[in-house]
């Protein structure tokens, strides 16, 4: 037990994914500030952030459910946390996961969506309400798509749904991101992903210039302090999923850890350039692209891992 | 030219009415109140000048109402003038016929207390919820009550 | 028709410290108005300033506000003028009065008061006898000169003085 | 206590709150978002809800209309929170100050801790405001 | 040895003699049912501990008794043990449910004739004695509804009509295997679907399984009914009772009367994938909060079919699990509506909201069943469906075309869980967060007698979730077919998992410790300073209309509306067609009728010889 | 029905730079009425306008608003000379001109920007701002500030431009113009801001001539109208170039219209650099001693349409009335038309499509939404929605 607890308080959860990931979400804010040809911010800033929400004054809601409204970030933050030691444990090849996993991980990743919108209806406000309904609806789209690009990786592994072993055979015959129907995916888990970290184009629940940061919008203080925790994870977790599915993991030995980075970092720095060179779409947009254009590329992936292209 | 047509015409059709040119490319018809709403129509309507704005004062002979056209294709503004006596503030609404004058007769009514008959929506909308009634900032002194 | 007012510049001094009161004014559509200010300051160059050769108020004006007419008299441009006082403070008469030489013009709608039956607002406010109605003429001896139809002003011209000297 | 101190100077998170302004001021705040300026260097940034604020940039008079709504949102406003008058507006009226719908400057409607005049005062002037604020 | 009478006999007698209490002394009534409830919860659990086989119920009339053989193994003592448990709960729940409430007459006794018959329907070994119990439960179906409001009789109608159908239906399938086999026994019975008798017996079962159970085309009494049951029916009936009997005869036909052949698959498994998605694409869109629990009533029945379906002793026990799972879930948050109607008299979601405080009991309970049915972990749904998916992808390894689709099967259920998920954030939000409407300020948490129940629903889903590797699978679960479906290694064991998220929620409070948590404060939504934020809301019926705009979705949501989906009136326009063409035959002389109802019978009675 | 969504919008809204305060009624997504009040930015202007004098006035008008700076003034301007009909110097005509063909690049920047902030667009907001700076730098060269510049006087400008410092702002310029020419390729050529963009928000021409509106919200439906054109004021008449109009109506067709403008503003100011580099002496002031009684009536296009000023002095030296009609005020009504039927993103796309700034439409101004969305609302859902009830009762009836 105190080797789980090790896991999930320490390495690889919510420590060591707190920090890396905040780290990622200020190389993020770099790489935007550089494509818009500004400095950016100081590299110890989500820290700064998060200390700072930390010391502010939390304001609850009159309204609606106050307990529910602190509690959702916690449960966000437990999913989240959980999601990285899923994921990180089998990508970063510490201990192989278990049989059936990848399906486990579908679930929990959407635990923190699903509290931001517990969270953001709990608050009372009307816009938060307007968030919650893209959000869920977000979810709706997306998650078939995502659903279809991982049984694509099952079938290309030989029908294996165990994160580590489709790494380890992806190191036997190659990263799945060489394949044709591994680019395919490749770009639906993109899109999946940058729709799951609430990113442009897919940011609708958020929508600073429409509905005044949707969601977010009644929390304050230290409930925004864990908010933004969790995204920091969700920011490191997400990108090395996909390493894991699409580039056969991560190693942490040797020289191999200067490529694991690498390989972290040109994930982000794709979600990156495709949230500063697009404007934000409609939801109902959203969702057709989705359903339509990223089922289709899933589909197709799934057609030709079938056929073993 | 077209606009020597044009104020011939308007002379022709509602003979009441006054017109001058006050300066370059400027026109002003004075037209007595009652005339106002088929003037608006001819000119918004027949002539299809574009509505720029209603301006309203409150001049030493009563509170004069400045009706603003403009004839994009020859670059006149045509300016219809109505006066109404001090002590009955009241005119046909304009809006029926013109959809954009909706606010600024609003405007009117609430900054000088012009009553405009048949406004499609004549409620009284001041600056602030605390500003108080019957006061009209663009009033002149002497003819507040 | 003859109806005229006649005011007496010396009478709007209020007090010995020097205050002036010009009275208050119908005339409303600028704020502030003080009708009887336009009217002083008209009267004041007119018969008080005394014309100097190389006009020290012209060549301060920073704005070129001040310009002499054909009759020598000092005119100021009030569209021009920012009000900065230069001038008063420059002229070695005390001719011009800072609370007249203000960036806003004040106007005096004369006629229409004089028309109207009420009493003119300027004379029951300022100081006693500093404005009066009356029908009289212009009056040399008793140092009263004509401004245009409708003013008379009393005032010791300082060509006066300098002949009484 | 001196950590959480320096944090918070670090990661200021501005609300833009116009009480009746005349959008220069405005568009010069946005304009120390831009590169030129680039105030998230800084660690600030602009946020969409006044929850997440710890500065609020009041420009503008503050019109009759717009007084208890300021009031509103300041008190909506998690504390500590710094108030910033930028310009001329609100720190004094400025040219509006003469008309009938000021209610007064923004000192007499809620504390502000830092005056920025000037009409439209220069990014620069903000950022120097701003920093002259921090490092007191 | 078990006093099976008492089981099944004496709950119909004190049902029957229940009537002869005056309506008026309904409490008395209500006490005398929770007794009755606790007693064969009692009996229930004697019969979880006897041994597996055959019984012979003791009988002094020789004919029935060859009739009344009982089979007691594990699927029937798992069945029974949650039948008892649920008659207990509910009975609990409808005392306060009930109470100061004008409602469905003789309810009670209804109620205990329900246990018993369930009791029969589940245990029997007779086929016969199957149909008899089976079909009582038909009838208390019925007049569990009746006269609750005006519109439940037409509701109740229905759906006495569509159960009606299938039962005779079953009639005719059951009649079919005796043709078939020789035997009412179902232990002595296992046909293979090939053939087209065999089929047709299949076929004939299979319906009145879903009819009961409420799958996809046979859904749409459940629906109508919960939306005009009482509460405490809906919860017992159509959500649980119903689920696990309809469910309990599936599973008999897949696991022991047929083996399955591949079409045979696939049918159930196009059913299941269609109820899924298209009862949850329903729930969607409902404004009235019992309708849609109905409608989800519904789709997680596909989970079940889809479970059952895949053949494996992991599908079978994920569907079986499902099933015992959704019973808890459903029929707590049929409870909680049945709360929450109780003390505002609203139905509609739009009219609600802002409950949580009031009701903080009610909306902690409806919070655990909402997710768990969602299937997020680690409550229980989660763990069911994950079984599912899990047998779903092993079943993809499988030869026939039915195995090859099994990305197809799998998205759709996973996309029907999302799907479920969406609505019900839709009805937690509409009901229990948000603003609440002045109009409900005064509103109490319900009694002990109605809220006890639900935490211990509530408090069941959390254990069956947590601890379903660790007790629940290898103690309820470990019988003939699917003894020994796989554990779950790794780190994903609930247990620990559940610490983890205890460790996390400790943290998450500890950060608000770090945090100056206590220096919060309250205001009113923030919505841009202007202070209307009364009038602002975002009105919960809302949330998918984007969903309903996209040209193809609405089109099905028009037909659905306009019924061309519902089986009833199909068969109703089908039959009113009918009777235009025998409206020749109609003379108006009764012997007439009789002529034909006994040539009907006559063919029926043909095809069963 | 239930509950109607009411989704505020303001009047504190990062959308807006100003306070303004919608209520959209929505149903879902969908907008189907929507209510507005403003008032919140008023400040009495043409009140204080009255107690200030014509030359001061200046200085007011340009803080209507600081985006439109120079055309308030132009427009002012212009009205107050029709009252004594002064000619102004040539140079100064060059001058005036420039500066408001500059405010009209930097205000369609401005507005690239913040479309693309609303979008969620940041890259195109940083870049549309960072373009913007060269421009403002040009004002600063000109006019020592880079907003409200203080450069019209009565009767012409107060600073004048040396050869020297033309030839710098023509490099400064021609750097511009290369980046503007890269915004706008990649605003326009972007798929994914056309399928946001297009068939939003649409206005037609009647609906343009209902509400009077102007500028570039005109423009974009077809309806070509520009005040520089149709009653040339300061060196328009004097310079070359062409008024850009666009059919669609959409708030793609805004943009466009937008965007192509700044290429022609830039065309203008070449061509007055050119004049001013080429007779680099002259007046730039007429001396207006006394503004005589009268009426004046100006108009000026700003960036976002047409300014319309009317002046009457009783010739004292301050305005007795100043009555102030920006183009917003004109345009801001027909979000009416344009917002309603489209989602909430839309809204806010379509309220920026007309580059909305209500300082200047509420320097006088409060006003309500009249039409409620009864008519609205009815005619499109409830008589659908109440003839789809009818034939569920005629079935029913039927099938008893
Ligand atoms: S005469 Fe009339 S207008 Fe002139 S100062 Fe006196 S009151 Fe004013
Ligand atoms: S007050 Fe006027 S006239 Fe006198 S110096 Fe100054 S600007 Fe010139
Ligand atoms: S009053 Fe104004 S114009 Fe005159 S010197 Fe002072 S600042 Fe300059
Ligand atoms: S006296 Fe004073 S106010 Fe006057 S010029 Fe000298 S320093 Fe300035
Ligand atoms: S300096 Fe005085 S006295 Fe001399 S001209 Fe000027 S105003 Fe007259
Ligand atoms: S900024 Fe300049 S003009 Fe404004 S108050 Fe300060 S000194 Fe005066
Ligand atoms: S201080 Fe000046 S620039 Fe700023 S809002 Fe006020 S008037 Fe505009
Ligand atoms: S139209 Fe807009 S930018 Fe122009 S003056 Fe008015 S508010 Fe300012």
């Amino acid at each position: 037990m105190t080797k789980e607890i090790f896991y999930f308080l320490v390495f690889p959860g919510l420590l060591f994914a707190g920090v890396l990931g905040g780290f990622l979400s200020w190389f993020d804010r770099k790489i935007t500030a550089r494509v818009q040809f500004r400095q950016g911010p100081p590299l110890f800033q989500p820290l700064y952030d998060f200390v700072k929400l930390l010391a502010k004054e939390t304001i609850l809601p009159k309204y609606g459910s106050p307990l529910t409204f602190l509690l959702s970030p916690v449960f966000a933050l437990a999913g989240a946390t959980l999601a990285a030691v899923f994921i990180l444990l089998p990508v970063l090849g510490i201990e192989s996961g278990f049989s059936g996993d990848l399906l486990v991980i579908i679930y929990v990743l959407n635990i923190p969506s699903v509290t931001y919108i517990i969270g953001g209806l709990a608050s009372g406000n009307p816009l938060a309400a307007v968030g919650s309904s893209r959000e869920i609806k977000l979810i709706l789209s997306y998650e078939l798509p995502f659903l279809l690009v991982l049984t694509s990786i099952i079938i290309k592994s030989g029908m294996t749904i165990n994160l580590r072993e489709i790494i380890d055979v992806q190191i036997a015959q190659g990263a799945n991101i060489g394949s044709l129907s591994g680019i395919f995916g490749f770009i639906t888990i993109l899109m999946c992903v940058q729709a799951k970290l609430g990113l442009v184009p897919f940011d609708m629940a958020e929508a600073e210039g429409e509905i005044c940061d949707g969601i977010m919008i009644e929390s304050s203080g230290s409930v925004l302090a864990i908010y933004k925790l969790v995204k920091y994870i969700m920011f490191l977790t997400l990108p090395a999923l996909i390493c894991g599915l699409f580039f056969s993991g991560l190693e942490l030995s040797g020289i191999n850890i200067l490529w694991s980075i690498l390989k972290v970092l040109l994930v982000v720095l794709l979600i990156t350039l495709i949230r500063n060179t697009n404007p934000r779409v409609r939801i109902k947009q959203a969702m057709r692209f989705f359903w339509v254009w990223m089922n289709l590329f899933a589909v197709i992936s799934i057609i030709l891992s079938i056929i073993g292209v | 030219m077209k606009i020597e047509k044009f104020i011939e015409e308007v002379k022709q059709k509602y003979p009441e009415s006054d017109i001058e040119v006050i300066n370059q490319k400027r026109l002003m018809i004075k037209i007595p109140r009652g005339l106002l709403l088929k003037v608006t129509d001819y000119i918004f309507n027949v002539r299809e000048l574009r509505y720029i704005i209603v301006s309203a004062m409150d001049s030493q002979d009563g509170y004069e109402i400045i009706y603003h056209y403009s004839d994009d294709a020859s670059g006149w503004i045509i300016n219809l003038n109505v006066l109404l006596p001090h002590n009955l503030p009241e005119v046909e609404s304009i809006t029926p016929v013109v959809y954009g004058a909706e606010w600024i007769e609003r405007e009117i009514m609430d900054l000088l207390g012009i009553t405009f008959l048949n406004h499609p929506k004549p409620e009284r909308f001041l600056m602030a919820e605390s500003w108080p009634e019957g006061e009209y900032p663009f009033r002149r002194k002497e003819n507040k009550e | 028709m003859s109806k005229k007012i006649l005011i007496d510049l010396a009478k709007f001094r209020v007090s010995q410290k020097g205050d002036f009161n010009y009275g208050e004014c119908i005339y409303d559509f600028h704020p502030d108005n003080v009708g009887m200010k336009a009217v002083i300051e008209r009267a004041m160059l007119r018969f008080t300033c005394r014309r100097c050769e190389d006009a020290p108020c012209i060549a301060i004006c920073p704005e070129d506000a001040l310009e002499r007419d054909e009759e020598g008299i000092i005119d100021r441009a009030t569209n021009l003028c920012v009000g900065c006082q230069s001038c008063v403070a420059v002229c070695p008469f005390g001719t011009l009065m800072n609370e007249i030489i203000t960036a806003k013009k004040s106007i005096c709608d004369l006629e229409s008061c004089l028309k109207s039956e009420s009493p003119l607002r300027c004379i029951e406010t300022a100081p006693a006898g500093a404005i009066i109605v009356t029908e009289m003429e212009a009056d040399h001896e008793q140092n009263i000169f004509q401004l245009d139809d409708h003013i008379l002003v009393k005032e010791v011209r300082w060509e006066d003085l300098i002949k009484d000297e | 206590m001196g950590f959480k101190e320096s944090c918070f100077k670090k990661s200021l998170w501005v609300y833009h709150l116009s009480a009746g302004s005349c959008n220069n001021c405005d568009i010069e705040i946005l304009d120390c978002l831009t590169p030129r300026y680039d105030i998230e260097r800084f660690g600030m940034k602009l946020v969409g809800s006044v929850r997440h604020a710890d500065v609020l940039l009041v420009t503008g008079i503050v019109t009759k209309k717009t007084k208890p709504r300021v009031i509103e949102v300041y008190e909506q406003a998690p504390k500590p929170i710094v108030v910033i008058a930028i310009g001329a507006c609100p720190c004094t009226g400025g040219i509006f100050a003469s008309g009938y719908n000021f209610a007064g400057p923004l000192d007499k409607v809620i504390p502000v801790d830092l005056y920025i005049p000037g009409c439209p005062p220069k990014p620069e002037a903000m950022l120097a405001g701003i920093m002259k604020l921090l490092n007191k | 040895m078990v006093n099976f009478q008492m089981m099944i006999f004496f709950p119909m007698l004190a049902g029957i003699i229940l009537f002869l209490i005056p309506e008026t002394l309904k409490a008395v009534k209500g006490i005398i049912t929770i007794l009755i409830s606790v007693y064969i919860l009692y009996l229930a659990f004697s019969v979880f501990s006897a041994a597996s086989g055959l019984y012979q119920m003791q009988c002094t009339i020789p004919y029935i008794s060859s009739y009344l053989i009982l089979n007691v193994d594990g699927l029937s003592k798992l069945i029974v043990i949650f039948l008892s448990l649920f008659s207990f709960l509910f009975a609990l729940y409808s005392y306060g449910y009930l109470k100061g409430k004008q409602s469905v007459e003789c309810y009670y006794s209804y109620y205990v004739i329900t246990i018993g018959a369930a009791m029969g329907a589940a245990l029997a070994e007779n086929l016969l004695f199957f149909i008899f119990c089976w079909g009582i439960l038909g009838l208390t179906l019925y007049k569990l509804i009746k006269g609750h409001n005006e519109e439940s009789s037409s509701a109740a109608k229905k759906a006495f009509i569509l159960i009606g159908g299938s039962d005779s239906i079953l009639i005719l399938g059951i009649g079919l295997i005796f043709k078939l086999t020789g035997t009412y026994n179902i232990s002595a019975i296992n046909i293979s679907t090939s053939g087209a008798l065999a089929n047709a017996a299949f076929l004939c079962l299979l319906i009145a399984a879903l009819t009961k159970a409420g799958a996809i085309p046979f859904h749409t009494w459940v629906p109508d009914y919960v939306e005009h049951a009482p509460a405490s029916s809906s919860a017992f009936l159509p959500a649980s009772l119903d689920k696990l009997l309809g469910i309990y005869l599936l599973a008999r036909i897949c696991i022991q009367l047929f083996s399955l052949t591949a079409w045979a698959t696939m049918l159930l498994m196009i059913i299941g994938s269609l109820t899924i998605i298209c009862a949850v694409m329903m729930a969607l869109v409902q404004h009235n909060y019992k309708k849609l629990l109905g409608y989800h009533a519904v789709s997680q029945v596909g989970y079940m079919v889809t479970g059952l379906a895949l053949g494996t002793p992991l599908g079978i026990a994920a569907g079986l699990f499902h099933l015992i799972n959704h019973a808890l879930y459903k029929g707590g948050l049929f409870l909680s509506a049945g709360s929450i109607e109780k003390q505002t008299g609203e139905e509609e979601i739009d009219n609600l909201g802002g409950l949580s405080k009031l009701m903080p009991l009610t909306f902690f309970s409806m919070l655990v069943f909402a997710l768990s049915i969602s299937g997020i972990p680690p409550f229980n749904g989660f763990y069911s469906k994950w079984m599912i998916y899990r047998g779903i992808i092993d079943f993809g390894s499988g030869p026939d075309l039915v195995n090859k689709l099994w990305i197809l099967w799998l998205g759709l259920a996973v996309f029907g869980s999302v799907l479920t998920l969406a609505s019900f954030i839709k009805l937690i939000s509409g009901v229990f967060l948000g603003r609440f409407n002045q109009k409900f300020a005064k509103i109490k948490e319900v009694k002990f007698t109605m809220w006890l129940p639900q935490l211990i629903l509530a408090s069941l889903c959390i254990f069956f979730g947590v601890f379903a590797a660790t007790a629940i699978l290898p103690t309820l679960f470990n019988f003939a077919p699917i003894s020994g479906a796989q554990n779950l290694d790794g780190l994903w064991q609930s247990p620990q998992v559940s610490i983890l998220i205890l460790i996390s929620i400790v943290l998450g409070f500890v950060i608000y410790a770090i945090g100056n948590i206590g220096k919060h404060r309250r205001e009113d939504s923030f919505i841009g300073g202007e202070n209307i934020q009364d009038e602002t809301n975002f009105a919960p019926s809302d949330f998918y209309k984007t969903i309903t705009e996209f040209k193809l979705i609405a089109f099905f949501y028009n037909a659905a509306r306009k019924k061309w989906f519902d089986i009833y009136y199909l068969g109703k326009g089908f039959i009113l067609g009918l009777f235009n063409i025998f409206s020749a035959c109609h003379t108006g002389i009764l012997s007439t009728y009789l002529v034909w109802v006994a040539a009907g019978l006559a063919i029926i009675l043909l095809i069963l010889i | 029905m239930g509950k109607k969504t009411i989704i505020p919008i303001g009047p504190y809204h990062p959308l807006l730079e100003e306070p303004e305060f919608f209520k959209l009624y929505c149903d879902g997504e969908t907008v189907v009425d929507m209510v507005w009040e403003t008032g919140y930015n008023h400040r009495g202007i043409e009140k204080i306008c009255e107690s200030k004098t014509f030359e001061q006035v200046f200085y007011v008008v340009e803080r209507i608003c600081g985006i439109c700076s120079t055309s308030h003034p132009f427009a002012y301007a212009n009205a107050v000379e029709s009252i004594p009909g002064i000619e102004i110097p040539l140079r100064a005509k060059y001058i005036r001109t420039l500066i408001g063909e500059l405010e009209r690049i930097h205000s369609h920047l401005l507005w690239v920007g913040l479309a693309g902030h609303f979008l969620g667009y940041n890259t195109v907001f940083m870049w549309a701002w960072k373009y913007r700076e060269p421009v403002l730098d040009m004002f600063e060269m000109i006019t020592g500030n880079r907003n409200s510049y203080a450069m019209f006087t009565i009767g012409g400008v107060r600073r004048d431009i040396d050869s020297e410092r033309a030839g710098k702002l023509f490099k400064v310029l021609d750097e511009a113009e290369k980046k503007i020419n890269l915004l706008i390729g990649a605003v326009m050529d972007d798929p994914v801001i056309h399928a946001r963009l297009k068939g939003v928000g649409t206005l037609t021409a009647k609906d343009i001539h209902d509400f009077g509106a102007v500028g570039p919200t005109a423009r974009a439906s077809g309806v070509d109208i520009d005040v520089r054109r149709d009653d040339p004021y300061a060196a328009y008449d004097l310079v070359n170039w062409k008024v850009i109009t666009a059919q669609a109506g959409d708030v793609f067709a805004k943009a466009e219209v937008r965007l192509l403008e700044m290429l022609e503003s830039i065309k203008i100011i070449r061509q007055c650099l050119d004049f001013l580099q080429k007779n680099p002496e002259g007046e730039i002031k007429a001396k207006v001693r006394e503004i005589p009684a009268g009426i004046g009536i100006g108009h000026a296009e700003a960036p976002r349409g047409e300014v319309f000023h009317f002046v009457k002095s009783d010739g004292g030296n301050s305005p007795i009335r100043h009555k102030i009609r920006a183009p917003s005020y004109t345009c801001i009504p027909t979000f009416r038309r344009s917002c309603i039927g489209g989602t909430i993103s839309d809204a806010a796309i379509a309220t920026a499509a007309v580059d909305p700034c209500y300082c200047c439409t509420e320097r006088m101004s409060q006003a309500y939404d009249f039409r409620t969305g009864k008519k609205l609302y009815n005619a499109a859902d409830l008589i659908r929605l109440s003839q789809q009830k009818t034939e569920e009762i005629k079935k029913q009836l039927h099938k008893r």
